[in-house]
């Protein structure tokens, strides 16, 4: 018997597999899928403090082995999300919720936590600095050390829960920007979010995404999120949730090797709903192949023999 | 929602670029006309979404036109393909509240899931009509198959070369008011019939781009006057009521 | 007869298309296949002032639609090329050569192009400041506007022929960068080089690249590097070759779209040797679909319209 | 080097992991035992290059063994796919300068291109011996296709169960000196092998992950006391006297 769970700042999950924010909604969908509880834990929708009705169509393009997104975080807002969709979580699901939470000011990101102090079911904060998709006067608060501190700073004040920063691909060095959350007190960090890219229509002559950009992810993006996560892990001392284009139980272990405590799974769950339950079911035997009786033994392996 | 393989038996060419597609399997998931299905296609990250034109125990008719290299690669797979399917996605037409003698109005490929609509109609009793809107005469196709369902089935092209000449609204303006129509076409039809003085009410089935079909991604989301709503989710087929351009 | 040929910095190609340097060797072995002359132009393999043996095996490394080099910028050194390899090319091809150039310092960079200075049948310097496969004690000159400022300066004043810097995309803010070359006095900018990536190989649970990272290539970077070239498009005047997952006339025509006045092909090259042919024959056909009668129309269409 | 399709005819399972494919196309470019073909597989973006087992003048036979996605995809194609092949690639064994009597060896899936290798030295009147090794004696393969060519075969197994207990190093070793080898397997075969007092000269063929395979890339790039030589182009096969560990 492999034995595949794994522990985050403290936090058990069952197993490494987490389906990624913003491709599970708040879990309604899958539940009438499979039993949720097989999952480690899930990435709810990054959620805002005011309702969003996100980008205008469309806002999907495809590209090889990926896709494009500019929702533009859609989402009911914190209030709607602790009445209506929190309650209905446990219903579902009886593990450990990743909250991924998002802001347009240090002071949003910090009341967005504040209001989540209560929700039990709530373990984890992951603090999304780095969706490519919202303008909010330029730049994302990831895209620099400093304004990633100060976020950092914000929430880490507002909450006792553990507070993952997640972190986004879009940059020149993101094992600087790591270290700036490391110091100002983040339990751990998860990366990456998409990379931003763009499809122009041939039809039209104009580009196909009424955004303009998108955030580009799945498979394509792969070796990009596999080599951060590496460049992370060797920068800092926090624990890591892997992301970035895994699709099976092999990238997932890839993404363990080069340093991930767990491994969230994003474009995989859109292309097969059934996704995350596949690379569960198939962890055991790739375990027993990689010859590693605990799972968590494989997180940054890669670094070191 | 259901995941399995459908395998294609046929494929027929109607016109320059639309073909019929027949598929074997387990069309269990599907229960109402304007659902549709979505289908992987090989080295295509993406699923690519059908509209159900009609459908039986074990088979699905699909009406497909190529629009880009996903749907062209779909036409021509040889029989006996494997296609790994989700099946009975989205809301279709509802047919409770639905006045006997609806209007069928179909623009274009638009027009496959009222075939499968206009048949059960009338199992079930009732007189639907069909306007159906198409470039040319070259472009159509599907008129046998709607007249053998012994319905009134009204043309119109754009270039007049068969039926009426112009839009399937410029049929529609030529009834009388109070007319209810059930809808499927590209966005600027939906739209011009949507706003047509002669219609008491209706249902108007959408198109978006999709990433995953079964309402997760939130990326095929519309505004609505009950807020934003998921095209494949909660539509495609959206009352008129509801619906904000 | 549609109009196929394009203008760079005053150096007119017979049509867009532009093999990649380090998808094409010096030509030779593609000069076996077909007939060169079909091409716009070719820019050969980054060059060094002397003969680098690149780097360790493996070197090359899989992923969805695309791959990983880490061929660490293996070469000849710019006399060899300039003794053995422009003597052939004079041979196999007629049209103008882009030569890519490469270097440690400001130094070599100026003197690779001074070396070029009386090679007529080059009419394009392409100064790879980008590439992500070489230690040069940590980033390379391309990542920062004040390093990239430097080189353009410096083989400025070494050249007469028109330079274009060649920028990576594993940057923030890939427009800035281009501002800084332009503000420098370069003709023209090559985008994009390869992202930085890496893959793991389960068997040994060790990097799968002996130089751990390489650079990701193929369709799979597309949707980024189109959004690079946009994005350096609005920020300054200068001609683009855009690159970077381009493998059909489409997609060709999407990077001019963006913003470039001719494209090279990379990694499609080593797929399938004959690519550039196809896409080439494929031009016309899509101009037409497309309603143009000179291709260079489609430079930049989709910023307007 | 021709790019041309080939249809799989018939892929036999040999052992555990190891197939023989038999492809029908065009085999012009083929000239030398040891050359390979480069084959793109559906959905990889790069192709898998495989050493040419044996060929005539519409077939290729190939020896392939599942060692990743590639290659258990590969074996399991249904009869009648085509495949987009690269053929003729890179220079294979040099027969003009070969001893009479040389020793073939082969480790593993390594052994494939010394089967067309001994068919034509033996047809050419050489008489070369050949010593293959497998990991046990339920890995061997190609013995009896091996016998049937009607030469010394010496079998060495890492567990003992078939021929001797060991590598093939330990076979050679047992030879006297003055052997020349043609050599085919892992590298630390090849490594072991080369390092043998027995040898007085050989050729090597080598393994490289490839992205072309026909020397536009340098990415196979070895280095030799030659200096940087391609796998693909300048090799697959080198002499002994130019290898460099
Ligand atoms: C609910 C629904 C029902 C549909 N029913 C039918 C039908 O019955 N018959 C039919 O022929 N077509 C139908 N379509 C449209 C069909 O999905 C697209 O034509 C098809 O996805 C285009 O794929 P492609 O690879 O050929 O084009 P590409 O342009 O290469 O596709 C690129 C991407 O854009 C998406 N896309 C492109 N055009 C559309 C579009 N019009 N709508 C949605 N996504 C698009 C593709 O799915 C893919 O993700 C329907 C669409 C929806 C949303
Ligand atoms: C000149 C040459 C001749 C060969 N002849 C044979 C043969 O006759 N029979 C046979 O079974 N195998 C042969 N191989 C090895 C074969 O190419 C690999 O086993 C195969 O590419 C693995 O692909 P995969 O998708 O199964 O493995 P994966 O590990 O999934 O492949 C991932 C990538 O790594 C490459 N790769 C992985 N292993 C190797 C390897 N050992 N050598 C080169 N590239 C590798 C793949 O080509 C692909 O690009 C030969 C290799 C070379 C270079
Ligand atoms: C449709 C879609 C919506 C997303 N929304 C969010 C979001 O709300 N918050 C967030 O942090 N990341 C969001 N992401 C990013 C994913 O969580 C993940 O970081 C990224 O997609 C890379 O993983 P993948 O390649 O497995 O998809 C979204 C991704 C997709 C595809
Ligand atoms: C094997 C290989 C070698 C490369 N060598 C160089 C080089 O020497 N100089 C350079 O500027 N770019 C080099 N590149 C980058 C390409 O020129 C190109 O910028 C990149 O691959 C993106 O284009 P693509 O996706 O079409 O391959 C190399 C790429 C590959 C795949
Ligand atoms: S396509 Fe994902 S929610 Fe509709
Ligand atoms: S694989 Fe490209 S040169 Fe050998």
């Amino acid at each position: 018997m492999v034995d595949l769970s794994v522990t985050l700042a403290g936090v058990t999950l069952k197993n490494p597999i987490v389906p990624a924010s913003g491709t599970f909604g708040y879990g309604r969908e899958f539940a009438e899928l499979y039993d949720l509880d097989i999952l480690g834990s899930f990435s709810w929708k990054g959620t805002t403090r005011a309702p969003r009705p996100g980008n205008p169509q469309p806002r999907i393009a495809e590209s090889a082995a990926g896709m494009l997104n500019a929702v533009g975080l859609q989402n009911p807002g914190m209030e709607a999300v602790l009445r209506e969709e929190l309650p209905n979580i446990a219903k579902i699901f009886h593990g450990p919720v990743i909250a991924n939470v998002c802001g347009f000011s240090l002071e949003e990101y910090a009341e967005n936590c504040r209001m989540l102090e209560d929700a039990e079911q709530v373990k984890i904060l992951e603090v999304n600095i780095s969706c490519p998709n919202v303008h909010a006067g330029g730049k994302n608060f990831g895209s620099d050390p400093h304004s990633a501190a100060a976020v950092t700073r914000a929430v880490r004040t507002a909450t006792k829960k553990p507070v993952f920063l997640k972190l986004g691909p879009n940059v020149t060095d993101i094992a600087e920007i790591a270290r700036a959350c490391e110091a100002e007190g983040a339990d751990g960090l998860c990366l990456i979010n998409t990379l931003l890219g763009m499809r122009i229509d041939l039809n039209t002559k104009r580009p196909l995404l009424a955004n303009r950009t998108g955030g580009l992810s799945g498979p394509a993006v792969f070796p990009v999120a596999l080599r951060m996560v590496w460049d992370v892990y060797e920068a800092v001392k926090l624990p890591i949730i892997g992301c970035g284009g895994v699709d099976s139980a092999e990238t997932a272990a890839e993404m363990m090797l080069a340093g991930a405590s767990a491994v969230e799974v994003g474009a995989a769950n859109l292309r097969d709903p059934w996704a995350c339950k596949t690379i569960i079911e198939d962890l055991p035997n790739l375990c027993e192949r990689l010859g590693v009786e605990h799972i968590s033994d494989l997180t940054g392996g890669a670094h070191h023999g | 929602m259901t995941k399995s393989a459908f395998t294609l038996e046929q494929a027929r060419q109607l016109t320059g670029d639309v073909w019929e597609l027949t598929l074997a399997g387990d069309t269990s998931a599907v229960t109402a006309p304007g659902q549709f299905v979505n289908l992987e296609l090989p080295g295509k990250f993406l699923r690519r979404p059908i509209s159900v034109c009609d459908w039986d125990e074990g088979r699905l008719l699909l009406l497909v036109k190529e629009a880009g290299a996903g749907t062209r690669q779909l036409v021509r797979l040889p029989a006996g393909t494997e296609l790994d399917t989700l099946s009975g996605l989205g809301n279709g037409f509802d047919l409770s509240a639905v006045p006997e003698n609806a209007v069928l109005t179909g623009g274009g490929i638009g027009i496959a899931p009222l075939y499968g609509l206009a048949k059960r109609m009338i199992a079930a009793g009732r007189r639907p009509r069909a306007v159906l809107g198409f470039r040319s005469k070259a472009d159509a196709f599907y008129r046998e198959e709607f007249a053998a369902l012994g319905l009134e089935v009204h043309i119109a092209t754009e270039d007049g070369s068969l039926g009426t000449r112009g839009f399937v609204t410029d049929v529609l303006k030529t009834l009388p008011e109070g007319q209810y129509v059930l809808a499927c076409g590209p966005t600027p039809m939906l739209k011009a019939v949507h706003a047509l003085p002669q219609l008491s009410g209706g249902q108007f089935s959408f198109e978006a781009r999709m990433a995953c079909g079964f309402g997760a991604c939130v990326g095929c989301t519309i505004q609505t006057k009950q807020g934003p709503r998921r095209v494949c989710k909660d539509g495609p087929v959206f009352q008129k009521e509801d619906i904000v351009w």
